[in-house]
């Protein structure tokens, strides 16, 4: 109960602060334009974007849960996805049968790292098993790019992507961002689902408790890491679709994953609810800041913003919004 | 054995109570140590002896109670505050720096006796220099005192379980501790890896006057070195006196050497 | 035999005829030079001449201030530590007797030496040896005072009679100020023909003889050694026998002293080949069963080498087992051999000499017992020039001396320098030289029996000069028996042959006034049990593992090997084992069974396993016995066993006895 | 096999502390040196020295500079980019503001201002561990090289945003930077550098300061217990080591390309530095010489080896395929010797020892 007190505080706090901070910033400086509407425009399009945030810090997530691995290669394999899908598109697959392909060729990567990378590192140390996947990263990234070529290639699913005007006309705000937003909200709802409700699930979840626990109820570890991989790949297929046809497929959505790491400080490494609220916050403050505070110090913060964000809150909290404490025991 | 004279309260625990969330851990504990004494904490398992030590070089703060240590009353230590009073310790599971040799973990005790800067390391010149050949020859000293000449410069990760004890104990010795913290030195050890272990801790105490709390499940080895025992049972303290008395206190008896018979 | 002509003038002078002289020689013209070093607190610590003159100084005026009168007996016990060896050199100095104590000797042995010594003073080391030297004191309150080097777990010892070294020390320092010119004055007033040393000889049967020992036995006999191989002052000798040994008195003390050179003592028991790598001594000395157990922890770690280099190994030791010893003698191999074995050294040869740490080694000597000849031979075909040596603690060592360059396996090399060797009609050796005893203490029966009146000593050894001029020792002369046919049974000649086994640590025959030979072995555990674990024989201690059929096996092996070996001698082909069985216990010295230098004690062991010695005769297939032993502890049980026997093979004599 | 140890005893504890133990060390690091100092120079092309040796060297200083708080203090740091563009930016700064200060200086000087902002950076690291530290020295990666791109104070108000170095001489004439310079006098000059502070690093990993980070890298709360105070532990880890980058930065800049945008210390220059003390060693020195040769000749190699068998490769595509091979061995070291080249060296030194013995 403690807990989620101090975490409404502090997501209050933030709220305040990010009305606060541009709010005076536009009373002091008149290069800053300030007006309400205008704010919660900001703040619903960074918002939107912050639900794209999170569902690539879901695929960290499920995966440090589940198995304590830090997965870096997220971001690869949300490029990787993609790069497979347009390509597979590109060589006359339809559309339809491109994305049951990609889904089943993340399975079989899951397959593959588990076999190849994870159970050789079997009882490694964490850092071992993280540098690790920086290593499929690179590999990841170069592998798409020899297959599929670097050059930017579209993804176009047919999701309108043209600006409406919400609430009474008062708010612009981009449909696809909306259609985005909506698929990543199914997709978080029915992971939660499958976490909450499933025996896989559950397994999982007793998985990141204790290695031995989820032993006993018969489910191998390998088949676990495979499985949490393969959602881990499914949730990055589904980021790639999302920021592909948004941004186009090319390298720099690999990028993305440096985006999602903030949330996961934010959020806290073992929590769904966290990398949700995480990325929202993340995703507003963002926009915000560099709509409303950016001007008055150059400009271009978006690089940085959502971690200097990310580190204030840490040195608050070190485990993150929702993390569990950690009590060290000698 | 000869006549054992102690000296003044060095250690007062008072009143301790500490809990984490709902879990009440120690619960209005109160004993003191005095200086050259063996004191003992037994109890079993989940009793919250370690807690008591970790109260005690200020690892977990204490929600209620107080530590007098040489004469300053604290609500909580702090952990470098300890150790800068003199209160060393071991512990059950072993913690020693897995990456380096006997030497440097033991060279590591010692480490708020140097007084060289970081300068003067990098140049390793002079007093840094002076100050490691000098530190050297002290933990040289516990290494012949706990006979580990044999595996000095070997890594500890790779010492049998027994020999990492005994490094353990000479990293808490190195500081030249007032007060020793023994978490259970013995646990897992052979019959003559204990032998060895309990004629250390005498000679430690013997030698050095090194004043020492242990916690032991080993019911001879306890009755053997202590000279008083405090009784503890989930939290609370169930008894506190000489061995003997302890040994033949029916609260003890039923809750703890009862059960292990 | 011809005395050497270099002798009178070696090093020596006629006036340097006792160790404080030489002391006080070496701290006046190499003061500087390392004398002694000890691995202590990590790193080697050393000891100038001067210093250990200053030292031994401060000791001897301590000892003296104590009230040490010449001619008072100074026990010395402990592992070799450098103020032990000051101890000695201190007692020396003041005309009076060092006694060094074999250091693991249980406390009624030591009490018998202290007894019989009469010892008054004593030098010891720890807290052990304190111990044990208290309650001797119970008994034998003769003993004034005690001095100890290391006070771990001494400081509540409250003793009149008892204070460290360093105590002692600083008591003689202020004496030396008191009275000056005491000290230089008692050195200086020992003579050549004055007692050095008492050393006890533990002795196979009844209890241990104090052999006396005079200034001229032990350092004419010293001397001579260096002449003969050319030793300097800068040799490397570690010291890490007993110092109650004779060896280890003639070869860290003596010859240091005389020659100069400088002495290393170990860190601790458990260091010593690391110790010994890191020292690298240039002159070495170990009984042979050193050089075996290093050859078996030689050959178990190659055992899990990789392929390639086990491959690599044995070629090369093939090569050298060929032209190893050939080269090392200088003798005639072919350029091509030459140039392979030049090979084998960089790849095998030098490497293995570094990792045991005889890389730097001049001169090895063995001695106390036979060494296998292919132990031996495995050392000197990797270039290592190690020797035999026969001697005995009543000729200060040396007798006789492998020669280099003529070396065999199976004989002692010739008379040493100014010995006399020849052979008593009974067989007996016997010899003469500077280094016969001046008697044994307090028992003129026995020097009488020992030694004649023109200097003859009876070493008590059968044996007889080869073609080539060498001695060969057959056996302890009182050993030698005959079976019922009348063949001659040397015992020990056998047990050593069976012993030269890894497999087999201890050996015991039995045979004389008997129809035929039979055996006792004790397995070697480690060997053995390597050798079980890799066919994946499950065993849980020595009991279990000795009474295995499949070590039964093994060992069968071994027998009939030995069997084969012996039916080649004219004289013992008739000698040949017939059954034998595997000890259920390992023979010790705590129970009796061994002798402090680890010795079977052959009579002893026969009436104490009387049940086993009959069953071998009776031709039965089995035997249950049971046996009190002695803990580690000091507690004593029973031990319980059915010991199986066997039969051993038969070969038909090759050579005809003449 | 090589290895000739008997006899060596050490009589002393500077002896026995000392880097190199062992004789047959001493000389080939001897010959080492005088290899690096006088032989290399006098035979190597320009290419080679301006091209492969001046970044391997600079590279490896960087890399021993986060392996002191990667691999010595257990810290694990993506920032190393960033605190390069510190070192290079300070030395620009100070060189043309000052030009009358000696390179020498500007580097040192460049390396502490470096050292603050690492100190600074570092004080989240009291709180924060793992990889919660790690993201959070992203931030540090991020802030830097915006803060170098947006202000243009930090470029003299260059339109390019790219500085460059001006033509600086040790003594004399004999310059190391600028258009001046031959590839000599910077080769011989870097290398001075690496070498002085590689042996600094050295002394400051065998003293009390690298036992505490080594503790608080081993087991933190044990460290604390004993008395090691985290925070300065942890901050002069953090310190040293952007001392080192910064310094590495200011060579890279100044020495080796002379002229350098922000964007040469990005995100991925953190992660070739993290490459190269996994593959190379973590805690070990030697690893981060071992992991930059590594990584700096790869590429060569990988952009070479094609024409070598006669292979004609698009540019893009060995791009990519060194992103493979790069990711796959890294995977595969992890795997095989998760301590890296300097683990292998170390083990092959060992059974060199031992030989013929395997143990």
């Amino acid at each position: 109960m403690r807990i989620e007190q101090d975490v409404l505080k502090i997501l209050l706090a933030a709220l305040l602060l990010m009305a606060a901070i541009p709010w005076t910033a536009g009373k002091l400086s008149s290069d800053i334009f300030f007006e309400w509407p205008f704010f919660f425009e900001v703040a619903i399009g960074g918002l939107l974007a912050g639900v794209m945030y999170s569902l690539v810090a879901l695929g960290f997530v499920l995966i440090f849960k589940a198995s304590g691995v830090f997965n870096f290669s997220q971001g690869a394999m949300v490029l990787f996805s993609a790069l497979t899908l347009v390509g597979l598109n590109e060589l006359g697959v339809p559309i339809w049968l491109a994305i049951v392909f990609t889904l089943a060729i993340m399975v079989v990567l899951a397959v593959v790292i588990e076999r190849v990378v994870l159970r050789p590192l079997v009882n490694q140390e964490h850092i071992i098993l993280f540098m690790a996947t920086i290593g499929i990263t690179y590999f990841l990234d170069g592998f798409g790019q020899t297959l599929w070529g670097s050059e930017v290639k579209l993804l176009d699913l047919g999701i309108p992507n043209s600006p409406g005007l919400y609430f009474g006309g008062q708010i612009l705000i981009n449909d696809f961002d909306l259609v985005a937003a909506l698929i990543a909200g199914i997709l978080v709802i029915s992971l939660a689902f499958f976490f909450q409700y499933t025996r896989i699930g559950r397994a999982l979840r007793a998985v990141a408790d204790d290695h031995q626990a989820a032993l006993s109820i018969g489910i191998p570890l390998k088949h676990i890491w495979v499985i949490v991989w393969a959602v881990a790949g499914i949730v990055a297929l589904v980021a790639g679709i999302m920021w592909g046809s948004k941004l186009g497929v090319q390298f720099s959505l690999a990028l993305i994953a440096l985006k999602a790491l903030p949330v996961l400080i934010l959020g806290g490494f073992t929590s769904v609810p966290g990398a949700i609220i995480g990325g929202l916050i993340i995703g507003a403050g963002e926009k915000l800041a560099e709509v409303f505070i950016a001007p008055m110090i150059g400009g271009g913060i978006e690089d940085w913003f959502a971690y200097m964000l990310a580190l204030a809150f840490l040195v608050f909290r070190p485990q993150g919004l929702f993390g569990e404490k950690i009590i060290e025991r000698v | 054995m000869h006549e054992r004279k102690l000296g003044d309260v060095v250690l007062q625990a008072e009143g301790i109570s500490l809990s984490f969330g709902a879990m009440r851990v120690l619960n209005n504990v109160s004993f003191d140590v005095h200086q050259g004494e063996i004191r003992s904490i037994i109890g079993p398992n989940g009793a919250g002896k370690s807690s008591m030590l970790n109260v005690i070089n200020g690892v977990y703060h204490p929600q209620q109670g107080s530590i007098t240590y040489r004469g300053e009353t604290r609500q909580q230590m702090k952990v470098h505050q300890a150790a800068a009073q003199g209160i060393a310790r071991t512990f059950q599971n072993i913690a020693l720096f897995k990456g380096m040799s006997t030497l440097d973990n033991i060279m590591t005790g010692r480490n708020l006796k140097i007084k060289s800067n970081m300068l003067q390391q990098a140049v390793y010149w002079g007093k840094a220099q002076k100050e490691e050949i000098e530190h050297r020859r002290k933990v040289e000293e516990i290494i012949d005192f706990l006979e580990i000449q044999a595996i000095r410069k070997t890594p500890v990760g790779k010492l049998p379980y027994g020999m990492q004890k005994r490094v353990e104990l000479g990293r808490a010795l190195a500081a030249e501790p007032d007060l020793l913290l023994l978490d259970e030195p013995m646990a897992g050890m052979n019959v003559e890896e204990k032998e060895d272990m309990c004629r250390f801790v005498l000679d430690i105490n013997d030698e050095f006057g090194t004043t020492i709390i242990l916690i032991e499940h080993d019911m001879g080895v306890v009755m053997d070195l202590s000279d008083r025992v405090v009784v503890l049972d989930y939290g609370n303290q169930l008894a506190d006196g000489p061995p003997d008395v302890v040994r033949s206190n029916q609260a003890v008896i039923d809750a703890y050497l009862g059960v292990s018979n | 035999m011809s005395s050497s002509p270099e002798r009178t003038n070696a090093s020596g002078t006629a006036e340097l005829n006792t160790f404080p002289k030489l002391l006080l020689h070496h701290a006046q013209t190499r003061g500087a030079k390392i004398a002694m070093r000890e691995k202590d607190l990590g790193i080697w610590q050393a000891w100038s001449w001067s210093q250990v003159l200053d030292e031994v100084r401060a000791l001897a005026c301590g000892l003296a201030a104590l009230g040490f009168k010449a001619g008072d007996k100074l026990a010395i016990v402990g592992d070799n530590r450098p103020r032990l060896y000051m101890g000695m050199a201190a007692a020396q100095c003041l005309g009076g007797i060092p006694v060094p104590l074999y250091q693991d000797s249980v406390t009624k042995e030591m009490a018998f030496v202290i007894d019989n010594a009469d010892v008054r003073y004593a030098v010891v080391e720890d807290q052990e040896q304190v111990d044990k030297l208290l309650e001797i004191r119970e008994e034998n309150p003769s003993i004034k005072h005690i001095l100890f080097d290391d006070p771990r777990g001494l400081r509540h010892y409250d003793y009149p009679f008892l204070d460290s070294i360093d105590k002692g020390q600083e008591m003689g320092r202020e004496y030396d100020q008191a009275n000056p010119g005491f000290f230089e004055q008692s050195a200086n007033s020992s003579d050549g023909g004055d007692i050095a040393i008492m050393l006890y000889t533990s002795g196979t049967t009844g209890n241990p003889k104090g052999v006396v020992l005079t200034y001229d036995n032990v350092i004419i006999t010293a001397r001579n050694g260096i002449i003969r191989e050319g030793l300097t002052e800068n040799e490397e000798v570690l010291a890490y026998l007993p110092m109650a040994w004779v060896g280890d008195n003639l070869f860290s003390y003596a010859q240091s002293l005389v020659a100069g050179f400088t002495v290393n003592c170990p860190e601790s028991g458990a260091t010593i080949l690391t110790d010994l790598r890191e020292i690298g001594p240039t002159y070495y000395f170990a009984p042979p069963r050193v050089y075996e157990n290093m050859l078996t922890q030689v050959m178990i770690r190659m055992e899990d080498a990789s392929r390639i280099k086990q491959h690599l190994f044995h070629y090369f030791m093939d090569l050298a087992k060929r032209v190893g010893t050939r080269i090392l003698d200088n003798k005639e191999v072919s350029a091509g051999q030459k140039l392979l074995y030049k090979l084998g050294d960089f790849l095998i040869y030098g490497p293995l000499r570094d990792v045991l740490g005889l890389n730097r080694i001049r001169l090895a000597y063995t001695a106390g017992e036979a060494i296998g000849p292919e132990i031996f031979d495995f050392y000197r075909s990797l270039g290592i020039n190690i020797k035999q040596l026969y001697g005995q603690t009543e000729g200060m060592v040396f007798i006789c001396v492998q020669p280099d360059g003529e070396v065999y396996p199976d004989t002692v090399g010739t008379p040493a320098i100014d010995v006399e060797v020849k052979i008593h009609d009974s067989g007996e050796v016997l010899y003469r030289s500077p280094g016969v005893f001046h008697s044994y203490y307090k028992n003129p029966d026995a020097t009488a029996a020992t030694k004649t009146e023109d200097g003859w000593v009876f070493t008590g050894d059968a044996g007889y000069f080869a073609e080539n001029g060498h001695l060969k020792i057959i056996d302890r002369a009182k050993d030698v028996g005959k079976l019922l046919d009348g063949t001659m049974f040397a015992p020990k000649y056998i047990e050593n042959k069976l012993k030269f086994f890894s497999f087999i640590k201890e050996a015991v025959a039995f045979g004389n006034q008997r129809e035929y030979t039979c055996i006792f072995v004790n397995i070697d555990l480690e060997a053995v049990g390597n050798w079980a674990e890799r066919r994946n024989l499950a065993y849980s201690g020595y009991i279990d593992l000795a009474d295995q059929d499949e070590v039964y096996e093994l060992i069968q092996g071994c027998v009939d090997k030995v069997n084969e070996d012996l039916s080649h001698d004219p004289l013992l082909c008739k000698s040949q084992i017939r059954r034998f069985l595997v000890l259920h216990k390992e023979l010790d010295a705590d129970d009796g069974e061994l002798t402090r230098t680890r010795k079977v004690r052959r009579s002893f062991i026969e009436e104490r396993y009387a049940p086993l010695v009959e069953a071998l005769y009776a031709g039965v297939p089995k035997c249950h016995i049971e046996t009190q032993v002695k803990f580690e502890d000091g507690r004593t049980g029973m031990l319980a066993a059915d010991v199986k026997i066997r039969e051993a093979k038969q070969f038909t004599p090759v050579a005809k006895a003449s | 096999m090589l290895y000739r140890e008997a006899g060596e005893f050490k009589a002393t504890y500077q002896a026995d502390q000392a880097i190199l133990t062992i004789r047959q060390d001493r000389w080939f690091m001897l010959a080492l040196m005088v290899i690096a100092f006088l032989v290399i120079p006098l035979i190597s092309s320009e290419y080679w020295l301006g091209t492969i040796m001046l970044p391997f060297l600079i590279l490896a200083l960087a890399a021993l500079g986060l392996n002191v708080l990667t691999g010595y203090a257990g810290q694990l740091s993506l920032g190393t980019g960033g605190f390069m563009a510190t070192g290079a930016f300070a030395a620009y700064k100070l060189a043309t503001s000052f030009p009358d200060l000696h390179i020498f200086l500007v580097i040192l000087l460049a390396g502490g201002i470096t050292a603050v902002a690492g100190l600074l950076f570092g004080i989240p690291s009291l709180r924060i561990k793992g990889f919660y530290l790690a993201v959070a020295t992203l931030a540090s990666q991020f802030f830097l090289i915006w803060m170098f791109n947006k202000f243009g104070w930090f470029t003299n108000y260059s339109a390019s945003g790219v500085i460059s170095a001006p033509p600086m001489a040790v003594i004399g004439d004999s310059y190391v930077t600028g258009p001046y310079a031959t590839a000599e006098a910077k080769y011989l000059f870097v290398l001075s550098i690496v070498v002085l502070f590689a042996l600094m690093t050295k002394n400051l990993v065998r003293s009390n300061i690298g036992r505490e980070w080594m503790a608080v890298r081993d087991m933190d709360i044990a460290a604390e217990i004993i008395g090691i105070r985290m925070l300065p532990t942890k901050l002069k880890a953090f310190a040293y080591s952007s001392f080192l980058c910064g310094i590495a930065g200011a060579l890279w800049a100044f020495v080796y390309t002379g002229s350098v945008e922000p964007l040469a210390f990005d995100v991925n220059r953190s992660f070739q530095i993290l490459f190269m003390i996994i593959i190379g060693g973590l805690g070990s020195i030697m690893g981060a010489f071992l992991g930059a040769g590594f990584i700096v000749l790869l590429p060569i190699f990988l952009n070479n080896a094609p024409h070598w068998i006669g292979l004609n490769i698009h540019v893009d595509l060995i791009s990519h395929i060194e992103f493979m091979v790069f990711g796959a061995l890294i995977i595969f070291f992890l795997i095989v010797e998760p301590h890296g080249l300097a683990r292998l060296w170390q083990l092959l030194k060992e059974k060199l020892r031992l030989w013929p013995f395997p143990y």
